[in-house]
């Protein structure tokens, strides 16, 4: 049962030390306010899940958030690598990162299945890769055909936070334009959060739109600007200046330290 | 040079033909048989925009206007599940770190996949459109660093590259499926682009020379970039 | 590819003899007009899937098309049995027709999967009923946790045939209003056809909508009431008085038969 | 009796709790509950439709009101993989032809399978409502036909079974899972009960006799009847 709290009292409740988190949003609506909130928190040794981790999931590795990602592509689109994941990965700081790599098509089974309270999904896929032996997936056999295909287990996360457009007063929320594994991915996790731009009256149906009714997200918190720097369809465009400035924020432990310090640590929470 | 990549890819699409494009050069090189030629060509992001008619290039596929401008946005477990292994997809472009003769693509890791050189961003949709797909085009610039004889990590299989296109002139698989080279690009000479390949690169017998780009595509393309497309 | 062609030529060259034909339409935009033009080219031998088989359903069974159902759950909304189908299941009349019964779930699974291109679909079901049994499914064991679920076929019709309100001049289709299994129809098909309310010049996106590419479809029939006597939303509702009076006119074999004749044989086809 | 059947279902609805209805007496029921003391119960009807707050009894679940006053409108497939294999669903309402004194079910056929006496429309969405919802509401009326020693065919299982609403009284399960008769409709004796079902019926030590429908229910229950309500 959803109810409309603070975004810092949603993260204090609802994410903890140790927990599987999915912030998601495929390019588009992503919760980056949300994540903010839970490195002020210094939340520890997260398992972070994201089809194409980014910028967040950068400024979350780099703080130490994290103990393990799991994710299908990870960079800063359109502009290149992210630096604090590499260097995680390839020098352990400021600590080793575990890699649980997928395919697209794999993550994607993988939320679908964990909304449908399955344990795995299949695909037609993973097939003559090295990526199979090196994640989390094995062979199953159609009982009909003797195909082989790839079953993927599914994900269900602790905490699933995404950022929508919109929620009513009872907590029932709707998105739209690119609306990704969203709906998946509150439907598969245990606990949910849904940030937002705007609270209305009432929700006014638009074409596309993927509207999660308040009884099945655990919070919803009003954070205008929460998807900042990215995109939110019809409110705000994507900050590319920025993406194309974290490629330099990034690159040094230094910079990046002092970057995160002014910008997210001491930021007051507004909402 | 990268004018000369969209330029013959988008002239190996056919009007009409389904094409799954990322960012960047696919994206640029389909927006651009669509400008031309191929006006009834159907542009899908797999961020789940089927139908896409986008005015500026995009710089992610995040882009809201995919979406504002689509026949049909679906979410993403639906773009891979219906549409994509669906093998509803004619097209679909790849970019890679490296590619090995049979057209085997790398874009997860250089070196050891455990303590690797370089961390890349990791397979994405490649594996399954890969597979899916019914051709698939690679993009991507030529040198000895990424054309290979082994690849570090086999992230997606070769077996539907129907085209390479490089900066120095475009491959395609013979007979038995190995690359070699059947065009190249103005002022190019096949010996440069075997010098950029780290196998033995075979040289089709009737090696052309790409066409130069027509007025009509160099306004096209023109008109296209300057609203902002990368690289 | 889809092209704008009378339903009659539709049918003949996309329907044929043998083959497994799914009309679909959860209990809404029910195509009633294609499956008169299926009994009026005199279609036999017809496996029908359809997971809620009603009126149209029984007439094609009672007119002697099918020899084979797949369904979850067939019968007169509303109203009771279906007597052409019970007549053919319980009195081989006009001949026997073979039952593949499932669940909705199970059902819903296939298409899915069928629309997936996978050979089969995965649900926690069927289990400790009487149906598995009598039933084409097989139990599976999840490779991550040795949970054992049932796989399902997939459904991969010949044709799949579904109405929609509005198609423009391209053959792009909109449907909407209670959407149900549709679109996994249609993608599932190896052949499709959707009859539709209107042409229009554009589409207008609506909210809730599904809208089917061109090229995933291959003929569009314009049949203004196709649906009769089911809903259209938008264009007409349920024409619930025929839905009683099917009772009693099925109810006969011989009174059944002259309806049919008056009523459907004879129709000349309009679209 | 089936006011009375709708009253005493109704009565057991908790405000705001998730209802997987379907049409007839469970739509009614639900829709009563929701006129009086469950205004914030969430209808959701097979067909697709999530939170529909119809002002008329719909006469099937394919009706056009139920996705307009909807808060959302799934697709088949996802309605059942997401929303009741998901276990989001609280309550469940089935009907049958045939209940045993497990709260097993049979809406599938009459005598044998392969040559049955009567052919049912089929179990429908009932096999994975009574293991997916959290509590099934039976609702059917009593007699020895219907309350059998042994069902034709298992279509769905009483695990979840809670309640049995007939019209006579109201069955639920003992401790081991067996109905037994804990309620008597006014004016009704146990052994017309008894006397009604097939087995050796159980009846619990604090019967107790169904209060009347107040004034308020029977208003809310005619102003939804008068609206084309069937049965």
């Amino acid at each position: 049962m959803a109810e409309l709290v603070p975004l810092r009292t949603a993260i204090e409740q609802l994410v903890r030390d140790g927990d599987v988190v999915a912030l998601e949003g495929f390019t588009h609506l992503i919760p980056h306010a949300a994540g903010h909130e839970v490195i002020r928190q210094r939340r520890r040794d997260l398992t972070l899940v994201r089809m194409t981790p980014d910028v967040v999931y950068d400024q979350l590795v780099g703080m130490g958030c994290a103990r393990k990602l799991v994710f299908s592509w990870g960079g800063n689109p359109g502009v290149g690598s992210l630096h604090r994941v590499r260097d995680a990965v390839e020098h352990d700081w400021p600590r080793p990162l575990e890699l649980e790599e997928h395919s697209h098509a794999g993550m994607a089974a993988a939320y679908a299945a964990g909304a449908a309270n399955l344990p795995f999904g299949v695909v037609r896929g993973y097939r003559d890769t090295d990526l199979a032996s090196q994640t989390n997936v094995e062979r199953i056999t159609c009982p009909f055909t003797g195909e082989q295909l790839a079953a993927v287990p599914a994900h269900r996360p602790d905490a699933g936070i995404v950022h929508a457009q919109q929620a009513d007063r009872r907590g029932n929320v709707q998105l739209w334009g690119i609306t990704g594994v969203q709906k998946e991915v509150v439907l598969a996790s245990k606990r949910s959060i849904v940030t937002v731009e705007e609270v209305v009256d009432e929700l006014e149906p638009r074409p596309g739109a993927v509207v999660l009714p308040h009884w099945v997200i655990d919070a919803v918190s009003h954070v205008p600007g929460g998807a900042h720097p990215s995109y939110a369809l019809g409110y705000y465009d994507r900050d590319n200046e920025f993406y194309v400035r974290w490629a330099e924020i990034s690159r040094e432990r230094d910079i990046f330290a002092q970057w995160m310090e002014e910008n997210v640590l001491r930021e007051s929470v507004l909402a | 040079m990268s004018e000369l990549m969209a330029v013959s890819a988008a002239r190996r699409l056919q009007d009409g033909e389904v094409c799954f494009v990322g960012i960047g050069l696919p994206s640029l090189a389909a927006n651009l048989a669509r400008a031309t030629h191929a006006p009834n060509c159907v542009l899908i992001y797999e961020s789940g925009t089927i139908g896409a008619k986008p005015t500026e290039l995009p710089l992610s596929i995040g882009d809201g206007e995919l979406a504002v401008t689509a026949d049909a946005v679906v979410s993403v477990p639906e773009m891979f599940a219906y549409w994509l292994q669906g093998e509803r997809i004619d097209i679909g472009f790849l970019g890679a770190a490296q590619i090995d003769r049979h057209g085997n693509l790398n874009s997860t890791v250089i070196g050891d996949y455990d303590h690797p050189k370089v961390r890349l961003p990791g397979g994405g949709g490649a594996p399954e459109i890969a597979t899916s797909v019914r051709d698939v085009f690679v993009m991507l610039k030529q040198s000895r660093r990424s054309f290979v004889e082994r690849l570090d990590f086999k992230t997606s299989v070769g077996e539907r590259v129907r085209v390479v296109v490089t900066d120095l002139g475009v491959l395609e698989p013979d007979g038995d499926g190995e690359l070699r080279l059947t065009h190249v690009h103005p002022g190019v000479e096949p010996e440069e682009v075997r010098a950029a390949t780290a196998w033995d690169l075979s040289i089709a017998e009737d090696l052309a020379v790409t066409e130069a780009p027509s007025e009509a595509e160099l306004g096209a393309l023109r008109s296209l970039r300057t609203k902002g497309a990368p690289g």
